[in-house]
């Protein structure tokens, strides 16, 4: 097809929702509201980490507007994960924490109630009374894998379980040899906090009986699939009673990515025939929905003199918080990319998802490579640094090409990291040396190989 | 609880409502009179996605209690346009793309409204300092800061 | 929450040992707190008012002492109840003698349910340091016109 | 969140008497921006509230060589006048528009640390709080004003009503560092004015916000330079005097720390902006 009968492409095209945006027409999942509508309000754990012994709904049973609240009785599958979907092992966090369990994080939902109007379940809520049994509690990854360390999950240590290993692995070559026959080794140690995407919209849904014993549900989900999917385990109704319409979100960068509110809203819909509004207030949307995770990144590589990094041995500790909701699938993302856009020809990965009792960690634009390409990029800077060659040197030199493999197995198909890296080069008026500007990505046989 | 009558003006219509003690004006906007460009952010004037004119001047709604603007003018982004015709504002966030999601920008409109009315040939840093309390995610504001400029020049063409 | 401080007292420190140990003098150096009495349950019950935009309002008040260890430890437990929830703690206060003063080390830890619970911690921990340090203070005085009368 | 009532008095006595009436459990608000994100998040559930919007305290009053701030002035305000430029520029910087709109001078004065950072600045320019209570007004210089972390002199039975702000031809300055430009808490405060006769320091008052339970004075750092030019080494012993005596905390902004860091520099900072306003100043006049 030739350029000139291209109509999109290389054109500026309206987007289709601007007037929608621009007029403030739009209506996004809060805007909605419906006739005899609930406010559904949280009693959450004060504290990090505590076993739950009791719950006094007494007093708040009699707010005036207060309709009903839900317990972890009235959930029908009550311990989920959301991979569980995609056969992640094992079902481990609770919807509503049972009286007899623990609760692991500050913040961790134990009742639901819902009431007529926003006040009166937030009137309520301040009127439960939990019996707590406060636990010690662990808030550092190196602290959680100490000998002694209170233990988070249920099955008795403080990481995911990976096929029988107790962090995600990557063994590729001889690392030991290569470190042996390096002439230089370079290490870092690269660490980043947890990060709230903080959308300006809050995570939200409302929950609406529908004719036949179906649930409309409106929400802001990212995931939508997932959302109806994991909902319809938790409260074992065949899929296609739930109607889960989507689309118009607020900002989400992850953020909503995790099941939080529609089982909840479903559930309290199903239990009161009426509809049910589950909204993130901005605290719970800070101190409550899940966040990129904490990274700690130690990096070994040996080096040779001419800018060849021939061996690296990584170990990461991922802070998953107290549930390890999608941080599994990201380690194994950074498992899978620990080498870089680089070819490595001996790579150790070890990368635990750790267990503490802090706020559930999970998705967050590029999660599990956007930490990494910060620590990778940083040591790139200390190898270039030490074997004082240039940096954009050092960089072509260990690009990977077409054909080459991935620590983790996979041929490279795409590669196109020397042609970005010329054209940046020219963007910034870089003068790169001839040898690197006749590079290309093309499968290294045809130039003679390494 | 002793609910209170209310009498206002919003965008343009008298309002008489009704609403218990304290209410917020955000609320009385979005849940009684349907005007949900009005957005929920934070509820703590901290994103200014719930911002609205009162007498002319930007206020966050979701702090301000509706018995305080008993008999003020409120406007909001419904008045700035009808159906076959676009606010400069509206019309230069449309070119500009100053938007990504769109939950930001009724609030990002109304403070670049005050903005031009006080100063209807703002610098850029002008508009920067003006837009300190709205919160956009999702851009990295330069389009939405292009937009309030290019509204001001398109203003300043017209008076000329 | 978690509190800490230290306080000198101008006063010898079986006096200010004393003090500490009878909750009705304790509870009514609490800057807002009244109607101290003995209450059923052998602990001494009071109200406080707190003018705090977070937790504005009147707080049933009980306290307790246990593990007294005459004249240089005490404990107490203590518990805040009102419409925006609760504090239960635990306290101990560690007496020293700095020649004709004494020093008081406190440490107490508390859980906070209810509302008031979503403060921000460190707000909640810096609100009660200061009523903690506005009560020493309070009782400071008090013993020390005690002596001058 | 259940509010029974909210009571909007037209003047101060009607207050005065609401107050009387309802006691500690009275919930006062006047620009709304401390008080009403708890009650929307449902952290604070007061039964009765009362706003101070019609009560009439909202005036700017230029008397003499004073300035009287209504305690429920907009903050606006404050940019908008150009009596005392220093207030103009702690208004500045000082939230965003539209809740400099809503927030008030007399609400400054009790906002949580690190807010309060016109606090800082009244507190430097040695400002007068006047308190009513049904039995009578009293004055307070804000060196008095507050008691501790979130504690003031006015008692259960009175309101803030004015503060009044002596309109002064010393050399100011005013430096808020946070962790972005505007609408942002403060790392640390500095507000600072003294008379400078011929270079020599006379009468400074070195004001510090986010640095302590509330905004302090940096009295060592205040004797450091008094009697002294502004030479680079007073600027120094005045820095680090006020770094010593500071009392930072730690929080969502900064550490303790990272605070007796900050107020360091900028105190340096203030001091050495101090001399270049006074020569401007030379210059003008």
């Amino acid at each position: 097809m030739s350029e000139e009968t291209l109509s999109v492409v290389g054109q500026s095209v309206a987007r289709s929702d601007g007037l929608g945006h621009v007029t403030g027409r739009d209506i996004y999942t809060f805007d909605r509201t419906f006739p005899g509508m609930l406010h559904l309000k949280i009693v959450r754990s004060p504290v990090h980490h505590a076993r739950l012994r009791g719950v006094d709904l007494s007093e708040a049973e009699k707010v005036p507007g207060f309709v009903r609240a839900l317990s972890a009785a009235d959930v029908p599958h009550n311990v989920y994960t959301i991979l569980g979907l995609i056969g992640v092992e094992p079902e481990e966090e609770f919807l509503l924490t049972p009286v007899g369990e623990r609760v692991r994080y500050k913040g961790e939902p134990i009742i639901a109630i819902a009431a007529d109007t926003e006040a009166a379940a937030i009137d309520a809520v301040a009127k439960v009374r939990l019996d707590l049994e406060e636990l010690p509690a662990v808030l550092d990854m190196d602290d959680a894998l100490a000998p002694g360390a209170p233990v988070v999950t249920h099955w008795g240590n403080n990481t995911f379980m990976y096929e029988g290993h107790n962090c995600r692995r990557v063994r590729f070559g001889d690392v030991d040899a290569a470190f042996a026959k390096a002439d230089y080794i370079v290490e870092g140690e690269y660490r980043t906090s947890p990060i709230e995407q903080a959308p300006v919209e809050t995570t939200g849904c409302i929950a609406v009986p529908a004719e036949n014993g179906r649930y409309t549900v409106y929400t802001n989900t990212q995931a939508l699939y997932f959302s109806l999917d994991n909902t319809s385990i938790i409260l074992q109704v065949p899929g296609n009673q739930l109607h889960f319409i989507g689309g118009m979100v607020g900002g989400g960068f992850g953020g909503k990515v995790d099941v939080i509110v529609e089982p909840l809203a479903t559930l309290a819909a199903m239990k009161t025939g009426r509809p049910v509004r589950y909204v993130f207030t901005r605290q719970e949307e800070m101190q409550v929905s899940s966040t990129r995770a904490s990274e700690t990144i130690r990096i070994k590589d040996g080096v040779m003199a001419d800018g060849r990094i021939v061996a690296r041995k990584v170990v990461n500790l991922f802070d998953c918080g107290a549930y390890s909701r999608q941080t599994p699938y990201s380690i194994t993302k950074f498992a899978a990319n620990a080498a870089g856009p680089y070819f490595i020809p001996n790579v150790y990965v070890d990368a635990y998802c750790v267990y503490t009792n802090r706020t559930p960690s999970s998705a967050m634009r590029g999660f599990g490579i956007t930490m990494a390409s910060f620590a990778l990029e940083v040591q790139m800077d200390k190898i270039a640094e030490k074997l004082g060659i240039d940096p954009w040197t050092l960089h072509f030199i260990n690009a990977y090409h077409n054909g080459d493999i991935k620590p983790h197995r996979k041929v490279v198909e795409d590669a196109t990291l020397i042609e970005t890296m010329q054209a940046a080069a020219e963007l910034v008026g870089h003068e790169l040396a001839p040898e690197l500007k006749r590079m290309t990505s093309a499968p290294r046989s045809t130039e003679g190989g390494r | 609880m002793a609910s209170v009558i209310v009498n206002l003006e919003v965008s343009g219509r008298a309002v008489e409502i009704i609403a218990a003690p304290l209410t917020t004006l955000q609320s009385v906007l979005r849940n009684q009179l349907g005007m949900t460009s009005v957005k929920e952010g934070c509820r703590q004037g901290g994103c200014g996605s719930c911002t609205v004119l009162v007498d002319g001047e930007p206020m966050m709604s979701c702090l301000l209690p509706v018995e305080d603007v008993a008999g003020r003018k409120i406007t909001t982004v419904e008045a700035l346009s009808t159906p076959d015709h676009l606010d400069p504002i509206q019309r230069a966030f449309l070119d500009n793309n100053g938007y990504q999601c769109g939950y930001c920008t009724p609030g990002m409109e109304m403070i670049a409204k005050a903005l031009l009315e006080h100063n209807p040939s703002p610098t850029r840093d002008e508009i920067v300092d003006a837009l300190a309390g709205n919160i956009c995610r999702c851009t990295g504001y330069q389009p939405i800061i292009d937009a309030i400029a290019a509204a001001a020049s398109a203003g300043q063409e017209a008076t000329r | 929450m978690n509190v800490h401080g230290t306080y000198l007292f101008h006063a010898p420190r079986e006096r200010v040992f004393a003090a500490i140990c009878d909750p009705e003098t304790l509870m009514a150096v609490i800057p807002g707190c009244r109607d101290v009495h003995l209450g059923a349950s052998g602990d001494y019950e009071g109200t406080v008012s707190l003018r705090l935009p977070g937790a504005v309002g009147t707080y049933r008040t009980s306290v307790r002492m246990v593990d007294v260890v005459a004249p240089e430890r005490s404990s107490l437990d203590g518990r805040l109840e009102g419409q925006m929830g609760s504090i239960s703690g635990h306290a101990t206060f560690v007496l020293d003698e700095e020649r004709a003063a004494t020093r008081i080390d406190y440490q107490g830890n508390a859980v906070i349910q209810g509302p008031l619970a979503r403060l921000d911690s460190r707000f909640a921990e810096r609100f009660a340091e200061t009523l903690i340090g506005q009560g020493l203070k309070a009782l400071d005085a008090r013993l020390q016109t005690e002596v001058s009368a | 969140m259940t509010i029974a009532n909210y009571y909007r008095p037209g003047s101060v006595s009607e207050a005065l008497d609401i107050l009387a009436a309802h006691g500690a459990d009275l919930l006062v608000i006047a620009g709304g921006t401390i008080a009403m994100p708890l009650i929307n998040e449902g952290i604070s559930l007061p039964a009765e509230v009362m706003g101070l919007r019609r009560a009439g305290l909202d005036t700017y009053t230029r008397r003499g060589d004073e300035v009287i701030l209504g305690a429920t002035l907009p903050i606006t305000r404050l940019v908008e006048q150009t009596d005392v430029p220093m207030l103009r520029a702690a208004a500045l910087r000082t939230a965003s528009w539209s809740v400099r709109n809503m927030a008030t001078v007399g609400g400054n004065l009790f906002a949580p640390p690190p807010a309060g950072d016109i606090a800082a600045a009244l507190l430097a320019l040695g400002a007068t709080a006047t308190i009513t209570g049904r039995s009578g007004t009293r004055e307070v210089a804000l060196d008095d004003f507050w008691t501790g972390f979130m504690t003031t002199v006015v008692a259960p039975d009175e309101l803030l009503t004015s503060i009044s702000v002596p309109v002064t031809s010393a050399a100011t300055s005013f430096i808020k560092f946070g962790r972005k430009r505007d609408n942002t808490p403060a790392v640390v405060t500095v507000a600072v004015t003294a008379n400078l006769d011929n270079g020599i320091v006379r009468g400074a008052r070195i004001a510090l916000g986010a640095a302590g339970p509330h905004a302090i004075r940096a009295s060592n750092a205040e004797a450091a330079v008094h009697g002294q030019p502004l030479s680079a080494s007073v600027i120094a012993a005045a820095a680090d005097a006020a770094a010593a005596e500071c009392e930072p905390f730690t929080d969502a902004v900064a550490t303790d720390a990272y605070r007796r860091q900050m107020v360091r520099l900028f105190v340096a900072r203030a001091l050495t902006q101090l001399d270049a306003s006074a020569s401007t100043q030379g210059r003008e006049a």
